[in-house]
This record gives structure tokens, C-alpha cells and sequence, in this order.
């Protein structure tokens, strides 16, 4: 997507009337801001902007943004996003949601909107819980997790979002806290500005029913920079084994940023497009085909 | 003389006598007669037994026809195999393979002695002139042109078309096997009158097409500018229209990774303000159950294909019925109320294509176009279209003044409100799935609740008074009554017929619109009505029960139905409206028989 | 003195009036009373509108009870929140926080006027007592335990327990604030006659819970040993339960990735010889389609319990509502039926959900247990259940003289075949989605196919004949009449009672069975029967529209249906059979209203 | 699973009397005999296994063999065998499947089933196409494959089942084709035998849809032994880059076995049993639970 700014904008267009009805201190809060800080940033009208969210607390983010909301079913945001910036691939195309939206229910979309790469920058707030449905286990809850859902603890290995991404072969991978909230805002504008598609996971605490490790103040101890590292963002198995520590580290910034973007799916129809178009016969004259011979 | 011919040949796949049906069928419509070719297959992809009718007239037709006039079996396992769905009686012809070794007098039918039998060797013509068994097909090409005046020309035309290109040999191959079963007919006349009657008209402008390429074609026509849709039978041959003809119009075709992957890109693209379609089969519209509801909430305009087949679950893959009337209806859960149409013929699939993606865009609704193996699979030949005719309607987009305060979810008159898409400026709104107030804010309070449902559920009222949507035939004062919908309408309309000229005082009525339920248009309809044959193709009578739920029939009125796969043929119907006809004679009004018979 | 006391508190999350009512609750139980307590909360997690309805009795009682007796108000706008879930009229005795400023001649109540307004210093009187907010709760309870003479001694003795654990301080000030609330009550006597009378005998033995606690429980004792499942609200609390107990049992409870993946498990398990559940709501009901249409067909027992709530699509999660009943029956594709069966309260969960298993496991189906966002998060008193008396219905396994020669789909004269599983050895066999025979063989013949549908759905009509699946009540001959079913049955029970009292000739008909329909059991019902209603909570009044479909109603009986979160209140059933007795009296047959009003 | 031989089981007493209706040359006529002989191998009674697919050419495996089978539907053969596993841990349980019914349709419940760790074979007959539908693209077609589906070419990249799985922590991954037989029947034989959720990619070309290089002969032509290349098995890293390869060079043999199996979901679940159910209640008297405190 090319991304040309129209006029200044700031923080404040993107944010809507509508009050959030998060629980006081979600970290949910921090990633909206952050939200609306790279949007200023990157500039595009509000209403050419399309925000997709599946059904979960963190799925309410679209509302309470100014552009063309959809917070449509639970798990599904990733088909619709993709079905929109085919529809019109000049729109800014934002997926936003939860651990339990994108990697249980919503797991098996998430290879293919990568390998079809589109244009689509995917925010998972990541809080190891279910939190609208007040407290079950999440994919990413850690094993032993006691909820409401495993009286007795869980007995499964978490799934490693980042790790699966990237096996997926996603061109931007990153992640963020609320904790950091500049470095937050920074991956969200370079994973919108990446010109395909773009993960980026949001350790974002729910303070309601998530975990004590959980809180932004633990955060703030434990987060890690990636660039502090030296990290290499172009390297894609050290990506790859810096993702291995998820669940053990807190690494903030980029993951990986694959220096020669792949062509997008959109570029792809347009090129197809741009092929067919020309030799079409007229939609009026479509029968026309059917012509015994 | 004849104006109206059935022929149903049965192999297995490699006999290609599927591709010897449609060679013929296209050199009758080129010919200017009227036609219609259903197939049917076993479950496996290659070598399985296979079949098909092809029913030739030289006036319209709406069905594929009953009892076989012709049957032709390369074998006999095969053709005994379709059972029912290629019924042979008294009057039939049979044409088959004498390397069956089976006598004319021992043929395997259950219970019936054809007209004729007439062994050929069919297999050893194919060998003897093309060197190769997979002639076999040219051969009875040449016996029906031969034994029943069809299309001689048009046919060796079409073989020449056909194996030109593949080499001189395999050409002039087949041209002596369509010989030598030209000369076979010539040697062995058949002392019957099956011989055709010319064509009315040479029509050039004839189209030769199935209903799942004519659902393709016109969602074209209808302005689809999205296809999200994933594989299943019958309905694939949409998606691959698509893929081959959409992208010349600048449309897109998604293959998604699942059925819901599909819908949810079409709601998406719908969203974004494009016309979209998906496109499945039972297994697959129970998938797509929730994202359904999801477009009638949202209030965003989607057509649904449904190719019904046999069910429940995988069920019957392969063969028609039409048992996902209630799914289409019914399956969503919350007051949602969707409409439901369907086409009645493959040219009939034309008009109801266009008109789902037209009730779509005009009310912001999903609608179900409930199609069905038989019609969509079947080859008909069709008029010429004057498209011209034929309305296209775009959603109500917003105006300026109502963008300067855009209110989305407005309850309006009409209960419908305009809609704006991403890229409109002043039109951003929350779209979701959560029930939510007129400016698209989340709410849990029931009386908004109420009211949204009712504007959702008011908006489609109109629907109910589109008369255009029913067919009604046959004598409007008749105490006799049929109704039926889909693939089923057009045996139906043909028992109308003969039951008239049979003296009986009968009429038709063909829903296309099967929800919401027209209260008026039947009521009116039943209003003489004594007796009648709610006729389709479910083990439940299905749309028997739809239409007992808003409609008070008359006591008289009794279901007609049957589990996918097992026809309900033309003189069936007509003898149950004999019977009615004597019931009511003698004053005893039958009554209806209970669920699960 | 009052028999029956309804009570309705609102405030926000923080304010604790649910547990206030759960604690007030616990104590009437101890000392005898029968009660029913449910919930609604808006749509926050943490600090958003909550509020509770308890209605206590000397007697059983079987709804939440509709206008309030006494109502509390922490603040206004919280109040309102509920709008006709907490409906106030002239005789109510409203009780509030003065700190809303709010005079008791300016109440923002809707053109009503109660019978008294009390300010109380709600918050003033907790923070002064036990210096915190956290105690207005306790406040409340002190207040209603004074004025209207509700166990005392045994509200005491809760909080007590309760905060007990919470350190010495927090006990001693909640003391306080419950002792300032009594202090205020002596005070400020109301004149009025709300006071309760004595419980009729002190039931130790009650039982106090909430019918997806209860659900879950019943599923245990059944012997369910398999669920498979994903949190929805508001089902969770079912998974919840099982996720503590059911492993105790040697079952397993999982967590799967979504809903297709429960129910797929819990299918898998049924094959694998155990009795298995499911849980959900409507979006995952939805989701669940395909599947349940495999067991249909593959005959498999399985539970798939559906606590609706508002829809359609994610709608209003948090609310009650019936509007799923059309889906329970109708969402497969294909003719697939499937017994769908509805507990018309907290008490009755236990035996139904005992049911749903019995049915599944007798006949080899999916069961649709439809419970409803009221039963399923209402707390209700429960006498205790003498489950000696209560039936469990294992599989019919094949016999070893079975497995001999071992046909798993038999067509038998029930229609039920023996079922072996994995481990048994001679019966193995292939369950299949796709259609099959007898001996399980994947099939695409029409015959078979129609035999098979046959048999599915023949094995099912024994359940038409359980008239134990009905409560009929009222005057036999009466030619008015009501039937409602779900948490609606409650409702239509009281306003029997208060129409007979009223000298109305009535009689109502709850089914917990709904699908199949009863032809026999409507038809009895409503021989005499001359006008009535149909009582549920959805648009399009769904129960209605079913029994059109099986049963000749009689032409006087019409839908009282309303979409979900909008109460339908005793009151007004009354007097709408008041009108319809008018009605009959002048001879006046109402009419049927058309669909989508 | 403790495997022990009841008495010895010939290939044939596996094979049912369904007569197999795949076109002639299917690769799936190897694999079902390569299964047979692993079976044998085993020893299990046919009674004992349970053999689970969804829809598909191949997912009609199961009703030609002699275990209890169930060919279920498309996609969700997973889940089914999760529940079948955890009801009865006892059985051996199989489940096969096509390219698409396993990571098109039912890619989302593949991770989920790893985490948990069932001791399940997965056996993916991958021929690159939609057999049963007669040929539209899978989710392993090459990029630019025209079908039904893709007139004009597919746009996207395949998935590469070798290393999602790698990537999603399963402690068994190879591959084999029935270009080689002996080599299938090892691989079967090892993933059943291995404790724990086992996965194996069998290239099983479609003689009818599927592409020329996908046929038998040109798999004899490229096929790489693992073991020749004495790839070490017990390395996860080795084993993610060998599948990176995939759909170029056509590995076979056993890329990953971890050395040290992780407990079974159903070892958690027979342990949380043995501390559970000594202290419960009797099922009658469950509603005691509810006596108001
Ligand atoms: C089909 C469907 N299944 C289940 C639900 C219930 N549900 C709503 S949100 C949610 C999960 C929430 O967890 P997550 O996605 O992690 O978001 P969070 O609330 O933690 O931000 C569930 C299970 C639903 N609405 N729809
Ligand atoms: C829910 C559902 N969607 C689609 C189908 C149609 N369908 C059957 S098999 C199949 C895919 C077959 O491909 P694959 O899984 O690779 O198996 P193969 O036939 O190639 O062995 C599809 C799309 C179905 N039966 N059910
Ligand atoms: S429950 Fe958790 S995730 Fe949801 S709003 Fe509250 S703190 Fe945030
Ligand atoms: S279509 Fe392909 S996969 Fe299916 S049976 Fe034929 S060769 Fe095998
Ligand atoms: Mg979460
Ligand atoms: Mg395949």
C-alpha cells in the first residue's frame, strides 16, 4: 500500500465517542493509544481506513476508533479483513483481536491469510486468557493454569503465536506492551507501514482474570528490546529461535522484517487484472459463451 | 412421429456415454429442438458407472421426463445401478450391448418386458472400425441417429469439431464407428413409432449450458464483483466458471480455506461495498450457518448459492433432492429472517440469480438461492436472454445530506436504511454482530433490541406482495391443486398437462420465492381448492410443513414427497390427482398423513 | 402478611447487590422459603450495570415473578439500565440511595407512581459503619431484612460466614452496616402489609443452585463421562462445573479450540462407547451444525445442550431469549430429525438433561437439550430430588449372537439398531457422514438411501407418545387455552392460576418435548378448545409457527411472543385471556395475526 | 501405548472386503497396503483400532481396513480422534486424511491436536490437489498451478505441512511415498509405535488431477532418503531446515523423533484420575454438592 498523508493528523481523529466499557487498568487501554498514535502518524482519513476485530474484550477496539468498524463473530476477522482489501485494496486494512479469537477459534486462518499475503496489519492482545467470557484458559495460557475452565490446571503446552507466524513465512513479525507504550506505537506504525502482511503480538494484561505475571508493572521488569540485543530483523531463524522463548522472555520490538517484501496478493489480482481486463466481453454479453458449437 | 423423446444410456465412466449425450444434445440444438440432459454418477471419480437422460422435444421443456422412451446399457450392472432414476416400462426401447450376453427375453428389469430389446455389438463395432473401445460411445450415436432421424448431420459435425484435434486416426476412427452404427439402425428397422418430428424453428440464438455455469453467468451479468467460495459437489462448477470469467470483469475469486473462510470474505467484500457471492452444498451451508446470521444482523447484502444434494451430512454427494429447505430457512439462530429463492430450470436460473443478488443489494440481507443437483448439473438448451429487459439493482448508498449526520441503522419507512461503505467519507460506522442501536453503539437493552428485530424483520415484507416470484398455471377455479419448487416444478408443470387434457380440473402453483411465506398469494390460491399435492423431493415434505406454518390449506391437501434420488415421475402425479379427483367425487376430502409416515 | 414477595435490586458491578441477593437468598432457603433469584448485568465485565430479581414464596413457585413489590435503586442510571426487566408500578415499594439526590416525587421512573419512595442513605450509612462502600450490599440487606421481617437471625449468620474469612475488621463493620440497615428499617416503618408470612415448613433438605450448575450435575449422574466443549456465554458455567467434578468420575473434560472441535470430540467419544456432551450457545450452535448432523446420520447418542440468549448472531449475550428453537429443530441440511427437549425451570434441568441422555443413548441421536439464559443463570431453591426414582437408559449393545454376523445399521422394527464400539470384537464396522447401508457400506443408491432416512426417522416416534414429556394443567374442558414452554412455562403457569382465580376457564399445556410434535397430545389438548396463546420469548413466535406445522390449531388461538430482554409479565397474560374470554362470549373468533407483524 | 502382540497378525487380516473405488494408479492403493503391513507389524487386533478421517479420495482409507473405522467429515477428523483417544486410551487410534481435509478445512484443529500431545498417528496422503472434488486447488499446490479453482493460476504460496507441524512442537514428523514401499511401511510403523502424537506426510500422487511431476516414476527419480544422508533425527533445527525443502526436493524417512517423548495428554489425564476419583463422591449423590452453606 503506498501511504500518502492528505493532511496533519492527530491522535485524537481516531478516537470515537464511544466510551470503552474495558475493566478499569485493562491493558487493552495502552494498545488503543498506541493505536491511535501510529494512525496519526501514518496519516490516512479515518475513513479509509477499515478495522476488523472478531469477538472478545479486545475485539471492542474498532468501536472506539473513527474509522469503518466491523467487530464481526468470533475468530473470523481474518476472512473478512481479506475479502475487504480485496473488495478495495486502497483501504488501510487493520485486524485486531484476541489470543483466544486468533489462535483457538480463529487458528486455522491465520497460515492462510499469510501465505496469501495481503496487505493487513494483524494486532493480537495477547493476555493468556479468555477475558469477555470471564476467565478460561486461552491457547497461550501456560500449562498448570488453573481457570475457571481447568479447575485442576491445564494439561496442554501453550500454542507460540510468534513462532507459528513465522513458520507461516509473515514478511513483519513483532511485539509490544502497553508497558512500553512508544515502543508499542513504534511496531504498530512499521507493521502498518510493511507492505504486506504484518504480525504483531501485544502482551496486553488482563487485570480481571489474567495472571500476576501478567501485569504491566512485571512487564515493565522483564521486557527485553530487541534492538538493545542487536538483533538481526532480517535473520529469520534467529526470529525463529528468539520466538522459541515466548512464554519465558518478553522481547519487545522487531522479530523479523523480511528485507525484500514479497509481492502482495492484491498485486497479484492487479497484475491478473491488468492482464484480462482488456480482452473481456462486455458483463451484458456473458451468455454470449454458451453458444453450442 | 414424435414430438418429445426420452433416452437414458447408462456405462461405466471410461464408456463416455455421458460425452456421447452432450454431442447429441448439442447437434439437436443446433437443429432448433428443445432439450434437456441430467447425469448422474457413481461415487468414484474414475470407472465408476455413469449416466445420463437426455430428453429432446420440439416444444420447451421444464423436466427431464419419466420413464425412458430409449434406454441404452453398455452394460448391464451399470445401468441397473441408477435404479429408479432410469425407468423402463412397457413402451421403452432398449438398446444394448449384445457382449452382455444377456438374451432380450432375460434382461434384468425388475418386473417389466420393454416394447423392444435389441442386442448390438456395440462393443465389437467400436473395435472392429476405430480400433478401440472407447468408440463405443460414436457407435450408439450412430444407432439413435440412425433408429430415431436425429440430427445425422449435426452429429458428425460435432464429431468432426471434436476429434479433429486429435489426429487423423482417432477422426476418421470415429467416423466410421458413427457409420457403422448409422448402417446397424439402417439393417435392423424397429417396427415403432419413436421416429422424430422435425424441429419448429431452427433458432440460431439457442444457448447450450448447465444451471451452475447459468448462476456463474449471471452473477456476472448482476454486477458480482466477489467470489469467496470453497469446493464441494455439486456446486464446484460455479467457483470454476468464476475463476476462469470474474477476473476479465476486475472481480476477484477467493478459494478460501474453508466454507466459512469463504462467506466471511464475501460479508467482507460486501462490507467494502462490492456485490458477493458464495456458493456451496449442504455440508457447507451448515458451516456457513453463523456468518449468515452475522450479514442478517449486520445488515449487508450477500447471496448464498445452495446446490442442495442428498443429505443428512456427506450423505449423497452426487444425486439431488431437496431436503435443505428448512436449513435455508431455518438454520440461523435469533429471530433471523433471510430470504429464500429458487430457480426452477437451468433458464429459470438466469432471473433467479439475478433477482437473489437484486433482493440482496435493495433490503441489506443475505439470501439463500436454493438451487439443486438436478438443475444445476443438468444441460438445457435455453432462448436467448433479452438482457435488456432484465433490471439490475445496486444498494442505496447514502446522500450527502445524510452522511452530514450518517445514521447507519436508521428506522426508517421502509426499514431500510442507506448504507455507506469504507472510503465514503462521513459514512464511518461499527458494523458487528452484537445487536447494537440505530448509530451501529453496541447496546444490550431490550427495546432496542426489539425494535432492530422488528426493522430487520419488516423490511422484507414487500417480498410478500412480488407476485412475479410465483408461477400459477392451469384452470384458477379448480378444486385440484399442485404445488411444488425447484428441479420438481417442471414434473409438476408436466402432470398439470396431462392431467388436464385428461379432463381433470387441476391447477399449479410454483413458489420461487419460498421465504418469506406469501400469506395473500397462497391464500388466494387456495381459496377453491378442495384437494391438492404439495410435490417435492424430501423425505419430509418439507416445504409441505413451510407452507402449513403460515397458511391454512385445505384439509384436502396432502405432501408428495420423496428422499432425494428416487424420482416422483409425471404419471405418478398424475394418478395420485386422479385419485384425488374420484375422492372428491364421491365427497371423502383425504386426510393428511402424520409426520415421520 | 404476603405469601410471594418480589424483590428487584440495581446498582453497578462494584456495588455487590448480586451477591447481596445470593446472600439473602441462602438465608430464606435455610429457614424454608422457596425463592428464585436471576441475574442480568450489562455488557462490562468489571463495573457495569448489574442487577437481580428475587422472588420469595411460602410456596413452589416457577417464574421470576413480573412486576416488582419492592425495588432498589444504589443509583438511577443503573437502574433504568433494565428498563422492563425491573418494571415498578403502583404498589411498588421503592427503596433508593438518597446520595442520587433524586426526590421521591421526581423519580425518573416511566409514568408511574409507586406506592412509596424511600431515600435512605445508602452509602452514607456504610461508610459511617464499616468506612467503606463494599458494605452497601450489606446495608440493602439489613434494610429489607427489617422492613419485611426476611430471616434475620440466618442473614446474620451468612455474613458472618462470609466475611468471617476476611479478617476481624471487615466482619465487624459489615455487622455494623447490617445492624445501621435494621436500625433504619425499625425507624421509618412502612405502611404497608409487605411483610412476609412464615415459611411452611423448615426444608433442610433444599437445595440451592442454578440450572447450568444443575445441567452439569444431571449430566454426571447420567453417567456422562465425556465433554467437549468452548466457553460462550452464558453456557460457561456447565463447562465450569464439569472442569471441577467430572473428572472425579473418571471422565474428561476438554477445552477444544472451538466449538466444531467439542462437538467433533464428544462425537468421537460417543463412537468410542461413552456418553457424551456438549455445550454451547447460539454462535456455537451454529458452529456446530455440520457436526450434529453427522451423528444424526452416523447414529450416534450425544447431548448438545443450547442456553439461548439474545440473537441473532453474537446479539445480546447476556439476556435471555427462546428465539433458537427454529435451529434446535431445523439447521441441518438434509432430512435429518433430532429430538430437541426444553426444562422449564432450575428444578426441572435435572430431570431433563437426565433425558437428553436417556433419549440420546435409547434411540442413538444427537439430543438438543434447549435450556434459556433464565434457567441457566437463575438460582433457584430446589426440594431435594429422590434420584432413586429417576431412570438411566444405557446403549443397547449388540449380543454376542449379534456379533456373530454383525449388521450395525439394521433395519429392525424399531428402527433402533444395537451399537457396538471400539474394543468389541466382531463389531467392527464404518461410521460414516456419508449415506450407507445396513452393514455401514458408503451407498448412492436411492433406495437405500430412502430406507435408511426411513429408519432414522421411524425410530423416533415413540417419543411422540411420551406424554410424561407434558404438563398440562388447568380445567380439561376449557375452551381457552395457553401453551409456553422454557423459562416462559413459569409465567404461563402463574397467569393460569391467577385467570382461574379470576373464574376463567383455562387450561395450559407446557411440552419439554418439541421436536417431534406430538400430533396425538396437540390434538387432544385442543379438541375443545376454541382461542388461546402461545406464550415465548422470540419475534417471530417460533413454538407458534412449529405446532401450525404438525397441529390444526384451532383458528381463535394466537401468538404472544416478544423478543428476548422484553419481559412477558403475568399481568398481561392475564388480561389478554381476559379479552379472548370476552371475545368468545360475543362470539367473536380472533384472528390469526399474518407473519413478520 | 504399550504395544504388546496378542497373536500374530498377517497384512491381510487389516484389509476389509470394500473394494477400494479410487481410480486405477492411485497412489493411495500404496499407502493403504504400506498401513496394512505396518499393522501387521503391530500386532493390535483390528478390534482394538480405531481408524478416523474426514472427507476425501484418501479419507476413504479407513473403510478398507478392518478396524473399527470412521469416515467422517471434511476437515474433522482431529477432533473426532482426540474424543475417541480420550474416551478409550486403550485403542491404538489412526488417523489419515487428505492436503486439504488437514490443512485447508481442518489446519485450525493440526496445532491443537500437537500441544495436547495425544498418542495419535496423523498420516496425510498430500497429492497437491482436491481429488475427490476433481481437481481445484489445495492448500500444497505450487504457486501458478492452473486447476478448476485457479484457471488463471493459483497466487499463493503452499503451506508446508513438514514444518508446521515442526513448528507446533510434534515429537514425530517424516515423510514417505508409495514409490517406496518398505520406506511407507517403516515410517507407519515408527509413528505408531512412537508415544505420542506422530505425523506423517505421505506423497501420494493423484493419477488423475495431480500434476506429472507428482506421479510414482518421477518420485523414484527425486526421492532422498534421509537416512542415507544421515540426517540426526533427534535435531529439531535440522529437521525445520530439511523441511523448508519441501516441494522441492522429496525427503523421505524420519525427520524429527524427539529422543525424550513428552507425558501423553491422556498420562495427564490417567494421573489427575488417580488423584481425583479415590476422594469423590458418588455419582448419585452429586447433588449434594448444592446444600446452601
Ligand atoms: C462462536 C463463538 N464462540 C464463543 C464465543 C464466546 N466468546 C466470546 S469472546 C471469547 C474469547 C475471548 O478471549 P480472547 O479472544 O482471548 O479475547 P479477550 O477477551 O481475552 O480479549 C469467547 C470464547 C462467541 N462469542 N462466539
Ligand atoms: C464441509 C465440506 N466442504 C467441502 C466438501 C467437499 N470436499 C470433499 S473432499 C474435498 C477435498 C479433497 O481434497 P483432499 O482433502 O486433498 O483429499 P483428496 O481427495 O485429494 O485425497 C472437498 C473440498 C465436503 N465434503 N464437506
Ligand atoms: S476482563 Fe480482562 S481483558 Fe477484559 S476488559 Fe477486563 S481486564 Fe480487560
Ligand atoms: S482422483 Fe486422484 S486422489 Fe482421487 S482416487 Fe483418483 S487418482 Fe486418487
Ligand atoms: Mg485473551
Ligand atoms: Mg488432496
Amino acid at each position: 500500500m503506498s501511504i500518502v498523508a492528505e493532511h496533519e493528523y492527530q491522535a485524537k481523529d481516531y478516537k470515537s465517542d464511544l466510551k470503552p466499557i474495558w475493566c478499569p487498568s485493562c491493558g487493552d487501554f495502552g494498545v488503543v493509544s498506541a493505536i491511535y498514535k501510529a494512525l496519526a502518524r501514518i496519516g490516512r482519513p479515518p475513513h479509509e481506513i477499515a478495522f476488523v476485530s472478531g469477538i472478545g474484550c479486545s475485539s471492542r477496539i474498532p468501536g472506539y476508533t473513527t474509522a469503518y468498524g466491523f467487530n464481526s463473530v468470533h475468530g473470523r476477522a481474518l476472512p473478512i479483513a481479506q475479502g475487504i482489501k480485496l473488495a478495495n485494496p486502497d483501504l488501510l486494512v487493520l485486524v485486531a483481536g484476541g489470543d483466544g479469537d486468533g489462535f483457538s477459534i480463529g487458528g486455522g486462518h491465520v497460515p492462510h491469510a499469510i501465505r496469501r499475503n495481503l496487505d493487513l496489519t494483524y494486532i493480537l492482545m495477547d493476555n493468556q486468557i479468555y477475558g469477555l467470557t470471564k476467565g478460561q484458559l486461552s491457547p497461550t495460557s501456560p500449562r498448570g493454569l488453573k481457570t475457571g475452565s481447568s479447575f485442576h490446571g491445564s494439561l496442554e503446552e501453550p500454542v507460540n503465536p510468534l513462532l507459528y507466524v513465522l513458520s507461516y513465512g509473515a514478511g513483519f513479525v513483532a511485539q509490544g506492551t502497553p508497558a512500553d507504550m512508544s515502543g508499542l506505537a513504534d511496531v504498530i506504525e512499521e507493521g502498518i507501514r510493511y507492505p504486506g502482511f504484518a504480525f504483531i503480538n501485544v502482551q496486553s494484561p488482563c487485570v480481571t482474570y489474567g495472571q500476576e505475571e501478567q501485569q504491566l508493572r512485571v512487564h515493565k521488569q522483564k521486557m527485553q528490546s530487541l534492538k538493545d540485543l542487536a538483533h538481526d530483523t532480517t535473520d529469520r531463524l534467529k526470529a525463529m529461535a528468539l520466538a522459541q522463548e515466548y512464554g519465558i522472555k518478553l522481547y519487545t520490538g522487531v522479530f523479523y522484517r523480511n528485507p525484500e517484501p514479497a509481492a502482495t496478493f492484491e498485486t497479484a489480482v492487479r497484475e491478473l487484472h491488468d492482464r484480462l481486463v482488456p480482452e473481456a466481453r462486455l458483463r451484458v454479453d456473458i451468455l454470449d459463451t454458451f453458444r453450442p458449437q | 412421429m414424435r414430438n418429445d423423446l426420452i433416452i437414458g444410456m447408462a456405462g461405466s465412466g471410461g464408456d463416455g456415454i455421458v460425452s456421447a449425450g452432450e454431442s447429441l444434445m448439442s447437434a439437436l440444438a443446433r437443429e432448433g429442438y428443445y432439450a434437456i440432459m441430467s447425469k448422474s454418477f457413481g461415487s468414484q471419480i474414475r470407472g465408476g458407472e455413469s449416466s445420463c437422460r437426455l430428453r429432446i422435444s420440439t416444444d420447451p421443456v421444464l423436466s427431464p421426463g419419466g420413464t425412458l422412451d430409449v434406454a441404452v446399457a453398455l452394460n448391464w450392472e451399470d445401468f441397473m445401478r441408477f435404479g429408479s432414476e432410469l425407468p423402463v416400462d412397457g413402451r421403452t426401447v432398449v438398446i444394448y450391448d449384445s457382449n452382455t450376453k444377456v438374451q432380450p427375453d432375460k434382461l434384468p428389469l425388475t418386473e417389466v418386458r420393454p416394447a423392444v430389446a435389441i442386442p448390438v455389438p456395440i462393443q465389437e463395432t467400436a473395435r472392429q472400425h476405430a480400433g478401440t473401445d472407447k468408440a463405443k460411445n460414436t457407435v450408439v450415436l450412430g444407432l439413435l441417429a440412425g433408429w430415431f432421424k436425429l440430427a445425422e448431420e449435426n452429429v458428425l459435425a460435432g464429431i468432426r469439431r471434436k476429434f479433429g484435434k486429435k489426429g487423423e486416426q482417432v477422426l476418421r476412427g470415429n467416423e466410421r464407428a458413427f457409420a457403422a452404427g448409422l448402417e446397424f439402425a439402417a439393417a435392423h428397422p424397429v417396427d415403432l413409432d419413436v421416429v422424430m418430428a422435425a424441429p419448429k424453428a431452427a433458432n440460431g440464438k439457442i444457448l447450450l449450458l448447465d444451471g451452475n455455469e447459468m448462476c456463474a453467468a449471471a452473477a456476472i451479468f448482476a454486477g458480482c464483483d466477489f467470489f469467496g467460495g470453497y469446493p464441494i459437489t455439486p456446486s464446484t462448477e460455479i467457483m470454476h466458471f468464476l475463476s476462469k470469467e470474474l477476473w476479465k470483469h476486475g472481480g476477484t475469486v477467493l478459494q478460501a480455506e474453508d466454507e466459512i473462510a469463504g462467506i466471511g470474505a464475501a460479508v467482507g467484500a460486501s462490507f467494502a461495498g462490492k456485490k458477493a457471492m458464495t456458493a456451496t452444498s449442504g455440508p457447507g451451508m451448515s458451516l456457513k450457518t453463523e456468518i449468515l446470521g452475522l450479514a442478517t444482523i449486520a445488515e449487508l447484502p450477500l447471496v448464498c448459492v445452495n446446490v442442495q444434494r442428498g443429505g443428512p451430512s456427506t450423505g449423497i454427494p452426487t444425486k439431488s433432492e431437496q431436503s435443505d429447505l428448512f436449513q435455508a430457512i431455518f438454520s440461523a439462530h435469533g429471530d433471523a429472517v433471510r430470504p429464500v429463492i429458487a430457480p426452477i430450470s437451468v433458464h429459470d436460473t438466469f432471473r433467479m440469480t439475478v433477482e437473489a443478488f437484486n433482493i440482496a443489494e435493495a433490503y441489506q440481507t443475505p439470501v439463500i438461492l436454493l438451487s439443486d443437483q438436478e438443475i444445476a448439473q443438468r444441460k438445457e438448451t435455453v432462448p436467448a436472454i433479452n438482457t435488456a429487459n432484465v433490471h439490475v439493482v445496486n444498494r442505496r448508498l447514502p446522500t450527502r445530506s445524510e452522511l452530514d449526520n450518517y445514521v447507519r441503522f436508521r428506522v426508517t419507512d421502509s426499514g431500510v436504511s442507506p448504507i455507506s461503505h469504507p472510503g465514503m467519507k462521513g459514512g464511518n460506522y461499527l458494523a458487528s454482530g452484537i445487536e447494537h442501536n440505530e448509530k451501529g453503539a453496541p447496546t444490550a437493552k431490550g427495546d432496542v433490541h426489539a425494535r432492530m428485530n422488528e426493522k430487520r424483520i419488516r423490511k422484507l415484507i414487500p417480498l410478500k406482495h412480488r407476485r412475479d416470484l410465483f408461477v400459477i398455471e392451469g384452470d384458477s377455479h379448480a378444486p385440484l391443486a399442485m404445488v411444488s419448487w425447484g428441479s420438481l416444478a417442471g414434473v409438476a408443470s408436466e402432470a398439470l398437462e396431462r392431467a388436464r387434457k385428461a379432463g381433470m380440473r387441476v391447477k399449479l402453483l410454483i413458489p420461487k420465492l419460498l421465504y418469506p411465506v406469501s400469506e395473500e398469494i397462497y391464500r388466494d390460491f387456495f381459496r377453491e381448492v378442495k384437494a391438492g399435492l404439495i410435490i417435492e423431493q424430501s423425505y419430509q415434505g418439507q416445504l409441505y410443513r413451510v407452507l402449513r406454518m403460515y397458511v391454512d390449506l385445505p384439509r384436502g391437501v396432502q405432501s408428495l414427497a420423496r428422499s432425494g434420488s428416487n424420482p416422483i415421475l409425471v404419471e405418478e402425479v398424475v394418478s395420485r390427482l386422479q385419485q384425488l379427483t374420484l375422492d372428491l367425487q364421491r365427497g371423502r376430502v383425504p386426510e393428511p398423513e402424520p409426520m415421520l409416515g
